[in-house]
Order: structure tokens, then C-alpha cells, then sequence
């Protein structure tokens, strides 16, 4: 199988089902000639159109709300959202619109539509162009939130998400754009939306992670292993509806866990999970449940050392697995 | 400062130079009459208790029935607002559709009893669910009219994947207050159809208020439809309680949609007489004598003195179309009450979409 | 002490906080001659005038923008979003600029304003007049978010958060406004941001709450009562920043909890009460730490029975008291 | 398409016409020279990998410096955006200030090395923090301008209570792109303006594209300053590569505004000649030939000319104020360069206000 990047895997996925099914296009700023100030549509405009690929006006709420529209009268819109900080302005599209159409119409009008984003940290944007934004939009009923950490999965579950007939937010950790390679397939395959992945077998205690981090997280159970820490990783990928099943199947084995995200901790994705594990989970519980997050405060600051004691890494997360190991 | 009323004068528009045939002018009295009692009877059903809550459409009734014969019914598609009563009975909206909406009662065929009434939805009549959230339904409107402008661009790859294309374009009509211009949503809306001449109409009911808030609050500029000159749209005001009127410009900005000419964005102007909703008490903002001077925005004596003039109407047919449609109205009722109220666990169902239903508005 | 319902304490708190200090002013849709569509700001265009009681015109975004604004320049703004379910068009102005302005400035401007909004179900709202919103605010660092339970509460944390020199979102159950009734002081007094309050003691088990479930809440600890189970009630009151002091020395002492929200489930501000208690308190946990929240729906539905169904109520409540107190 | 690029002629308004003197258009070709030479300065430390990022304000310098000298500068408040480095050097920044933030390091007094580099902020300028979601600042602006009417309107309530107010209104300046204007923000906060008449001057930078969307395809009126009409506010268009008309024009504005006259929207042209920021590549979306047209929006030879033709500037003076630019360049890299980065645990810091500093522009 031929090695891509992240963000090649990611063209690929739009490109293949942008040729099987005209229905799809391509709507965001800078997209079209530009292909995307990631490069994530390079190409496209070139081959498919301006028709299919559509330079929007500087206008967020619009871009889903356009996105809205079409896939209502038909057509299959991937909206791209430039950096995940500027989905905010769209909130109200998103949250009140998109994720309660299909259930205050009694299940007559559903919205199939894809919003695809950049997140996260680590690239010296800092506090507008480093935001993880998972955790808002996991609370809403009616989205999907799908977040990939490799390029197999990310050609997978992005095909997934453009045929899915709801509206599914597919945020993209821009770290590991170019970082993270690994093999995908040419042609047609899907990664269904829904089921977690366990991604290395352990027996000491389980790290759940997604994006950037689970990435960090493999690294980090490579570290502890040498000291004898057996680590379980399960890569959460489809954050919303969560994968419950595959959580506690772990947390049965292991009896410990670890929820590692770069989102500010509190009310951080990491929440539902200790939630779900402190109820659900409860008996199987050998040691609190920790969390390894962002901390508290406003934004990943632009400065290095101040951006790197914002950011979780490998070398903290082998120290929280130490720690938590230890109990 | 109160809201200025203008002085209404009968209608003057002959309904034939509009191409509109005394057959259709009678339908449309008949519209008009049948979303007035409906309406009225809502009121009554609320201040009995029997319903919790009610939004009126009295006094826009001109505006939709003029903007519902203008489109082409059951080809163009619509994205309406609350007050879109009579819009929706003209475009083919039965009295117990809307009735088991105001009841909370199994089978509302808008949201399956989950929004509020007058949030309408009728997928047979191509009228596309509302939410409550103001103005979110204009950027939509202009999505629905994109997706217009790219199957005609895109005719022969979506033909041959079995995706047919009508041959002309649908036109996208969608509806909201004047006081909701103010929202961001509705400057997004006509910044895409400036850019790309949608095939879109975007009707402002104008009724001089925002709940309590009057339009001198709400915007600098004397008209509504000034603001269509920040966009390169077509803009045009009309009186909405003149229902030859509101066709005739809709009908003008429809087909100019339909040829590619683009977006209009029409105001039509009313006064709204009645209290916001059921839950406000306007007492407290405005005085009695404006209401009354107001209530001159009353569409339907307007049409019904034309339609005398015109020898259309007798005092007979007159009340005969009143008793039908208070007829229709009871018996609405009544099914809407003997109706059940949808099981409770009913609330859990059609959170995702297993399959697509979006549909594809195609050849027609 | 005279009595008055949760709306006539929050307006007497706008009242005298106008009294004390003219840069206090309020701003939102319908505030001034209508008085609020619930009538907190009632008599205070009659009494301030329309410089102060300002009619905005039908934008959330620029009426928390406008807010912003206004409290760089030195005054004091109350804003009102009339009912939560139309914050999202907000979002943006408040999650990235009031939210992010104190610390992206270094510390130099402090943005001293308030958001007060109505939010809940169980009024036949439907989907868009029901909504709970707090659980998207108390996740941004930046933000205080508040919610009163009762009217001495209401009109001291309401004063606390007008003088405070941070954003605050003030949210009410609407539900409550005239149902919920209580002691209140006539004249000043502060109700301190921050902490918590234990408002019944019991020894089986606590359960934590806020805003109209507390209020619930306290009623089926009553029922469970006289089945001699001895429930501990928390009212979290302030959501951000969190009192975990609070929530860990009843968890200390009780050894199981509840939490109760009737926001949706996942990610609902519950979560992150139980992943704090299954970290940090988990050495005193003796059962699974349970949530009672609103299903998973988009929406609190209209008709009524299917609103029942949504809503958590002291039957409810009471019911999932005695499942735990079996544990 | 490419974007329409059009001829630039010298300067023909006289400086002293306008009332300025020969003194301050002297100052006013320093600030120019100044930042631009330390904008390409930064241009060359990004691409020596010394600093991450930079985003330029090369050929804006004439908007900047020209709407600065109309203010009162110290006195009115300024809510700019990214490409406003000569308005602030302008205003008053220092180059080392500017390089700090450049750089990250401590002492920035932007935003204490949190924000990317060109967010400015200086409390002692009347600078306002800004974002990168771009067009929150013009809501913003407005509501700061709101709080300057809400002064002159509650004086002695103020006054009373130890508030001071001072006898004229502050004007406000907010900057913003052509693209940004697509934007709700902007709407809202025009139709704020318009209603209140706001003190305010919202000056909108049209250098034609938004990263690589030209103006085209961001609206379809042909000028930006068409959508004053939408509002009930002035608009009006400049010549931004000519800073003697962005001060006259500028100028009206702040003083129609002080005057209690109300917001003017100012369009100001010119044409941006370097990638959007230092992470673009612009040849994917433009031409060559396009670019090297669009250089000719040079608000610096066009105005260095004019002073030679003026006799105010001479070859000798021009060297010197070359080399004292170079030289506080030079410095300011230098002390940048040297000082140290913030600890790590500052990135904790502040994240709650616990006294009140947002303070009260009071009497002055
Ligand atoms: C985003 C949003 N904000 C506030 C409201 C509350 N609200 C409902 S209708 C209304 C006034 C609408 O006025 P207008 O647009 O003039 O329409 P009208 O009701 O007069 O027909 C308001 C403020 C809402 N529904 N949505
Ligand atoms: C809300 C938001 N969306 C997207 C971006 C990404 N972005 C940064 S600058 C820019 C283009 C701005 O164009 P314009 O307003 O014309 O200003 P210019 O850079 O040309 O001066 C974009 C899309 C952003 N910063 N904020
Ligand atoms: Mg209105
Ligand atoms: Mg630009």
C-alpha cells in the first residue's frame, strides 16, 4: 500500500467521491484556485470546476447555512471551515439548524452534509489559530463529530461522512497534516462512522485519545513500555455518537484509564468519557479515572515556551501514565 | 414615536391586465378568508386554554396569498416564517395540518407535534421546515437557490449519474420580519444572491414592529428594501394589504429569478394588529389609537370591496364561502382535538437519519 | 424578610445595581417600554430612560458585541439574549473576543459585562425555547457562568456578577420565575461567584443540581426522606469556575452522588462534575457516580407528553435517589 | 478574471489646503518610511526562519498614516486590524514594540507574546486588542462609540458619581478588509451606527482580495462603499495609495462624527503586492503581470514625490531619514533579538480579571 500523508489522504477522500457522485461539492474560503490555505482541495477547482468547487465570500455562517441549503435540495456539500477558531461565527447554523433538522421536521427533512476543519495546537498560531472544538459540538444531538489520527482512517471516515445522510463535523488535526504518514489504499474503502479502535493491546490501564494526541499517545506507550507499563490505546475516532461499548470493554480489562486531549480540560471531551466510566464503568475501576489536558485558560499562546506548557506531548503523557501506573 | 400608518385606498390593479382569471382572484378570496377564520378560531382556542400557545398571521394575509399564486406551486420551494399562515393554505396547507400542529397532536405533519405551531413544513407542498432562531432561514433559502444554479450548470454529469434536472430553474422563495433584517444570517443571504444572481425572493413582511420594537429602532434607512443596494439586488416595496399588489411585484421578482436575473428582495408593508403572540401583552408599547388606525392594513375587506366592484362577489357567494370555511375550520377542530397525543417515546425518534430522504427536487 | 418570585429579585438587582452606579445599563431586544418578554427589566425604562434601557435592534451577535464594546469604554453592561436557545448567534463575540480579551491583551483590558438570559424547558416551548446552554460556556476559560436556584441567591449572585470585572453569563430557569419563590432582602447585598452551597445536609448519598433541578431536587430528597434515605444536596450555583472544594468534602462524606441537569446528557455540565469526582474524589466513591440528565434528543419537544418524557422532574429524580441508595 | 487594477497619478491636493503643516506632512513621510522599512525588514527575519510568521501592511501605509494624522491622536480610540502597522506606528508604536510581539518574547505589550504578531494593542495609544476572527473588532468599535454618545447623554449622572466626561465626543476608527465586510458582524455593527449615528469611522482596506478571493467574487456591488446605503450612514471611497486624500477624507469623517453627525464608511483602494501573510503562496491565484500592476498602488514614491515637487523633502534629507530609519529598525531587531522568552508558567496568567482596569476615557 503507497504511504500519504494526513492531509493527502484527505484530497483523496473528497477527490474520489467528488468523481463518483456529482451530488458532492467542495464550498469554503480559499478552496478554489488557492485549493485550500492547507492545500486540502489542491487541484480540485482545477479539475472539477468553479461549480463544484466554490470559493465562498469571508462569511462563516453562510458557508453552512449555503451548505444547508443544498443538501436540502439535493446535493452533497463539504463545507470547509478555514481554521476550527472560526467556526464559531456559524455556531447557530451548525448547532440550532443543521443538528435539529431532521428531528423537528418529525424525520422528513435531513440534512447530509459534511463540515470539514482544521484543529488544534502546536503550530505557533496562537490563541485564533490553535483551537480544539470537539467538545461543543459532541454535546449537540443530531451531529456526528468525527476526528481522524491517521491518513487510513481519515480517507476512510471522510468517505463515511460524505455519504452519511446526517450532518457530520470532521475536524482535522493540522499538526499532523504533513507529520502523520501512514499506508492508504488507492480507490474505495470506507472506515464506518461509530466504532473506537483499539490500536495497541495492553493489560495496565487503557489511554483513550483521538486526533494529534492519540498519535502523542503511541508514541508515550512506546516510552513506558520499556519500563515495563503495559498500555492500552484505544483511538476514540468517532467522537459523537460515542463508542460506549468499545470504552468499557477496555476499562474491563484494564481497570485503569487515562483520557488524554489538547481541548482546555474542563467540559474538554475527556468529560463524557470519565463520565461514562465513573457510571458505567464503575465496578471495573482500579484507580481514578485521570485526565491529561489543555489547561484552563484562554487560548495556546503563541510564544514557544508558553505554547509547549499549553500542549500535552509524549513526555507528559508517559508521565501521566507513570503516575497513574503507579496507583 | 409612534409607528406611522399611511392612509389605504381601494385597490386599482385590474386583476386581468395581471393575467390572473376571475376563477383564480375568487381562490384567492377564498384563501384569504379561510386563513382569517382559522386564525381567529386559534385565538379563541388559546384564550380558552385548549392550546398553550398561538403566533397570528392576521393582517399578512395579503402577503401570502399574493406571494403563494405568484410562484409556481408545487415546482418553486419555499422557506417560510411564523406568520406564513396564509402563504401556506395557498400553497395547499389543509386547516387540520395546521390544527394538529396547535394541538401538540400525533400526526402534525410540520414536526410530529415537537416545534411550536406555525412552524411550517409540508414536504408534498415543497415547504421547508422553519426553526424559531430569526432569520436563519434566508442564508438556507440562498443554499436551496445555489443548488438551483448548479444543477443547470452541472445538467449532464447529474443526468448521467440519474439525477434529472428540470428545465427550467426553481425559484426559492423565503420569508421573514423586517425587524430579523437585522441579524447577520439575512446580510450573508443577499451578499451570495448578489454574487450569484440566485433564483430567489426574499419577502419582508414588514408589519412596523419587532415584538415592541418599532422599525425606527431597528434600521436608519426609511424602507427595508433599501437595503438591497449593499448586495446588487433588485429591491421593491409593495403594500401588503393590497393583494394584487404583493402579486404582481412577487410575480415580476419571480420571473425575473427564473430567468437569471437574479435576487429581489421585496418589502411588503402591513401594520401588525395583534399582540405578537399569545404571550405578549402589547399594551405596554404602543396605544390603542395607533393599533386602531393599523387595523386600516386589513387585506381582506380591501380585496373583497374589488371583488364587488368587479362583480365577482354577491352578498350570496359571500356568505357561502363563509360557511365553508367556518365548516372547514370546525371540523378541524374537531378531528384535532379527538386526536391522541403522540406516545412519549416518541420523543426519541429521528434523532439521526438512517437513510437519505433529503430528496432531489428534479424534472417536473 | 419579604418574599418575592425569582424575576421580582433579579429585577430589584438590576434595580439598585442602576441606582448605584450609571455606568450600569441594559441592552437587548424588547428590554425597554415591554420590560423583557418575562418582565425583568419592567418599570426600568420608565424609571432610567431610553439611554440606559436601550431597545437593540434583533442581532444577538451585536448585542453582546455592542456589550463588549461599551465595557472597554468604561460602562457597565447588562445584555440580554431573550431566551438562551438564540445565544448561538452570539457565540463567536462571546467565546472568542469577551471570553479571550483579558488574556490576549497581556492582562491590560478586562471586559466587565453581563449576559443574563432565560433558559429551560417544561414551558411548552419546543425545540427552540427550551434550550440549556450552559454546559457550551462553562467549558471556555475566561467565562464565569452562574445560575441561580432561588431569589436571595438570584439577586446577590446577579449583583456579584454586575460588579464583577470578568464577562458572566447570568443564566435564569425560566421556568422558575414566578413558581420559585423565597426570602429576599430589600437593599443590598452579594451572593459571592465561586462558591457552592450545601443546602441540605444527609449522610446517604448527595446529589448535585443547579437552577430549576435543584429546586426539584430538594423536593425528592423530601419524598426519599421519609423512606429514610438521608440525601445531601449540593447547589453548584457557579458553574465556571468551579467549586471542586465543595463537591469533594460532600462527596467525602457521603460516598455516592447524583447529578441532575436536564440539558442533554452527553457533555452536559454533569459530566464534568463526574470527572472531577472520578479523579479526584474516586478514593471516596462508594458506587458509580450516576447522571440524570435529558435524553439525547435535539430538542425538548412541544407537545406535552413527550415533554414530560424529556424532562426531569422530582418523581424522576427521586426514583434514580433510590436506585443509588440500593447500590 | 483577474482583479482591475487602475493608473495611479501624482499627488494634486496641497498639504496646506488641508491644513496641515509642512512640519507634520515631513512627520508623516517618517511614519511612512518607517514602516515600511520595518515591515520588509520583517519579511526578511520570517524568511530567515528567525521569526514564524509575519503579515504585512506593505502598500497600506498610505490608509494607515493618512487616517492616524485625522484623528486626535491620544484622545479618539483606534480598534484596528492585522494590516495596520504604519496606523500604529502612526499613532505612536515604537518599532521595538512591534518587534517583541514579532519575535514572541517578553515585554510584548500587545499581548504579552500570546497573539500572533500584528494583533495591536496599546493601552497608552488608545489601541484596542484585536482578534483574528476578522470584522468582531466593528461591533465592537460600535459599541464603543455607543458608550461615547451614553457619556454626553448620562453627564451629570456620571459626573456625580466621580465619571468624568469630556466635553466633545471620542471618535472611534475601526479598520477592517473588503473581504471581512461579507461578514454578520459588519452588518450588525453598521445598522447600530445608523440607528444611534455613532461617533464612528469604520475604514474598510480594499486591496482587492481576501487571502486569494478577489473582490468579485466576495460582493457584487462595485464598490465597498455602496453598502453605506444599506445603513443610513455616509459612504464614501479614497484613493489609499495617496495619503493626503485618506487624511481629507478621513478627516470629514472624524469630524461628521464628533459633530454628532453620524458613522461614515470609508473605502480606501489600494492593492495588496505581497502574499496575504508569510504562510501564502500567491502565485496560485494571481499572475505576475497582475502583481507587478498592482505595485503601482505605492503610497511612498507617490508621496515622496509630491514632497520633492513641494520642495519639503531634498535628496540629502531623504538619505537621512533613510539611515535614521534603518538605525531604529536596526535597534529595535536588536533589543528584540536579546530579550529573553516569557516563562512558560506566564502562559497561566491572567485569565481572570480580579480588579477592574478596563478604566474610563474620561476628561482630557
Ligand atoms: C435569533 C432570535 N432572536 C430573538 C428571537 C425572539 N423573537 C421572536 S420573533 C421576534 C421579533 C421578530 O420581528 P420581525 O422580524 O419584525 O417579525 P414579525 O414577528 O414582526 O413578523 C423576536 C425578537 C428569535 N425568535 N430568534
Ligand atoms: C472569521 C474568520 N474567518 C476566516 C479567517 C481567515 N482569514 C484571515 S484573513 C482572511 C482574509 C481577509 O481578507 P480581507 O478582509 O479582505 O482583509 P485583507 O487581509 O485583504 O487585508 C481570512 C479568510 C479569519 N481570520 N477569521
Ligand atoms: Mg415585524
Ligand atoms: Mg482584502
Amino acid at each position: 500500500m503507497p504511504e500519504k500523508t494526513l492531509i493527502e489522504a484527505i484530497r483523496e477522500a473528497i477527490d474520489e467521491e467528488m468523481a463518483r457522485d456529482p451530488r458532492v461539492f467542495v464550498v469554503g474560503e480559499d478552496v478554489g484556485p488557492r485549493g485550500g490555505v492547507f492545500r486540502a482541495t489542491m487541484g480540485l477547482w482545477q479539475k472539477y470546476g468553479e461549480w463544484r468547487v466554490i470559493d465562498s465570500p469571508l462569511a462563516e455562517l453562510s458557508i453552512v447555512a449555503i451548505g444547508i441549503g443544498a443538501a436540502l435540495n439535493g446535493f452533497r456539500p463539504i463545507c470547509e471551515i478555514q481554521f476550527a477558531d472560526f467556526i464559531h461565527p456559524a455556531f447557530n447554523q451548525i448547532v440550532n439548524e443543521a443538528a435539529r433538522f431532521f428531528y423537528r421536521s418529525g424525520g422528513v427533512y435531513n440534512v447530509p452534509m459534511v463540515i470539514r476543519s482544521p484543529y488544534g495546537g502546536g503550530i505557533s498560531g496562537g490563541l485564533y489559530h490553535s483551537q480544539s472544538v470537539e467538545a461543543f459540538f459532541a454535546h449537540v444531538p443530531g451531529l456526528k463529530v468525527v476526528i481522524p489520527s491517521n491518513p487510513y482512517d481519515a480517507k476512510g471516515l471522510l468517505k463515511a461522512a460524505i455519504r452519511d445522510p446526517n450532518p457530520v463535523l470532521f475536524f482535522e488535526p493540522k499538526k499532523g497534516y504533513r507529520l502523520i504518514k501512514g499506508e492508504v489504499p488507492d480507490g474505495d474503502y470506507i472506515v464506518p462512522i461509530g466504532p473506537a479502535k483499539v490500536t495497541r493491546e495492553g493489560s495496565d490501564l487503557t489511554v483513550f485519545a483521538y486526533g494529534m494526541m492519540h498519535y502523542y499517545v503511541l508514541q508515550a506507550a512506546e516510552m513506558v513500555a520499556k519500563e515495563g507499563i503495559d498500555v492500552e490505546v484505544v483511538d476514540l475516532r468517532t467522537l459523537a455518537p460515542v463508542d460506549k461499548a468499545t470504552i468499557l470493554s477496555s476499562i474491563k480489562k484494564t481497570g485503569k484509564a487515562l483520557i488524554v486531549y489538547e481541548d482546555n480540560l474542563t467540559l474538554g471531551y475527556g468529560a463524557e468519557v470519565a463520565a461514562i466510566l465513573a457510571e458505567e464503568g464503575f465496578e471495573y475501576l482500579d484507580g481514578p479515572v485521570m485526565r491529561l489536558g489543555g489547561p484552563d485558560v484562554p487560548g495556546v499562546p503563541f510564544s514557544p515556551p508558553m505554547q509547549d506548557f499549553f500542549m500535552p506531548n509524549p513526555q507528559k503523557i508517559a508521565e501521566a501514565i507513570r503516575r497513574l501506573a503507579r496507583y | 414615536m409612534a409607528v406611522e400608518v399611511k392612509e389605504f385606498l381601494p385597490i386599482t390593479q385590474r386583476h386581468e391586465d395581471l393575467g390572473l382569471s376571475d376563477e383564480l382572484v375568487l381562490q384567492m378570496y377564498y384563501h384569504l378568508l379561510l386563513s382569517r377564520r382559522l386564525d381567529e378560531r386559534c385565538w379563541i382556542l388559546q384564550r380558552q386554554g385548549r392550546v398553550p400557545f398561538h403566533i397570528s398571521g392576521i393582517a399578512h394575509e395579503g402577503i401570502g396569498v399574493g406571494a403563494a399564486y405568484a410562484l409556481r406551486r408545487g415546482f418553486d420551494i419555499v422557506h417560510p416564517y411564523y406568520r406564513d399562515l396564509a402563504l401556506s393554505i395557498a400553497l395547499g396547507m389543509r386547516p387540520i395540518e395546521f390544527m394538529l400542529a396547535l394541538f401538540g397532536k400525533k400526526g402534525d405533519p410540520h414536526s410530529a407535534a415537537r416545534q411550536l405551531p406555525s412552524h411550517f413544513s409540508l414536504r408534498h407542498l415543497n415547504i421547508i421546515s422553519g426553526s424559531s432562531p430569526v432569520a436563519t432561514q434566508v442564508p438556507q433559502a440562498a443554499g436551496i437557490a445555489l443548488a438551483e444554479v448548479l444543477k443547470q450548470k452541472l445538467r449532464p454529469f447529474l443526468e448521467a449519474a440519474g439525477f434529472p434536472v428540470s428545465q427550467e430553474m426553481r425559484v426559492v422563495l423565503t420569508t421573514t420580519g423586517e425587524g430579523s433584517t437585522s441579524e447577520g444570517d439575512f446580510h450573508e443571504a443577499l451578499n451570495w444572491a448578489g454574487i450569484y444572481r440566485l433564483p430567489l425572493v426574499v419577502l419582508v413582511h414588514n408589519n412596523q414592529y419587532a415584538i415592541s420594537v418599532p422599525v425606527w429602532k431597528q434600521m436608519a434607512v426609511p424602507r427595508v428594501a433599501d437595503r438591497a443596494a449593499a448586495y446588487g439586488v433588485h429591491g421593491i416595496v409593495c403594500d401588503g394589504s393590497n393583494v394584487l399588489e404583493v402579486y404582481r411585484v412577487v410575480r415580476e421578482a419571480v420571473d425575473r429569478a427564473r430567468a437569471g436575473e437574479g435576487t429581489t428582495l421585496v418589502e411588503a408593508v402591513t401594520y401588525r394588529w395583534t399582540p405578537h403572540s399569545s404571550d405578549d401583552d402589547d399594551r405596554t408599547y404602543r396605544t390603542r389609537e395607533e393599533v386602531e388606525r393599523g387595523k386600516r392594513h386589513d387585506p381582506l375587506p380591501r380585496f373583497r370591496d374589488y371583488l364587488y366592484r368587479r362583480s365577482l362577489l354577491t352578498q350570496r357567494l359571500e356568505e357561502e364561502l363563509e360557511e365553508q370555511v367556518q365548516a372547514e375550520v370546525d371540523e378541524a377542530q374537531r378531528l384535532a382535538e379527538e386526536m391522541p397525543y403522540p406516545d412519549p417515546e416518541e420523543a426519541l425518534a429521528s434523532v439521526f437519519a438512517t437513510e437519505d430522504r433529503s430528496g432531489w427536487w428534479g424534472q417536473s
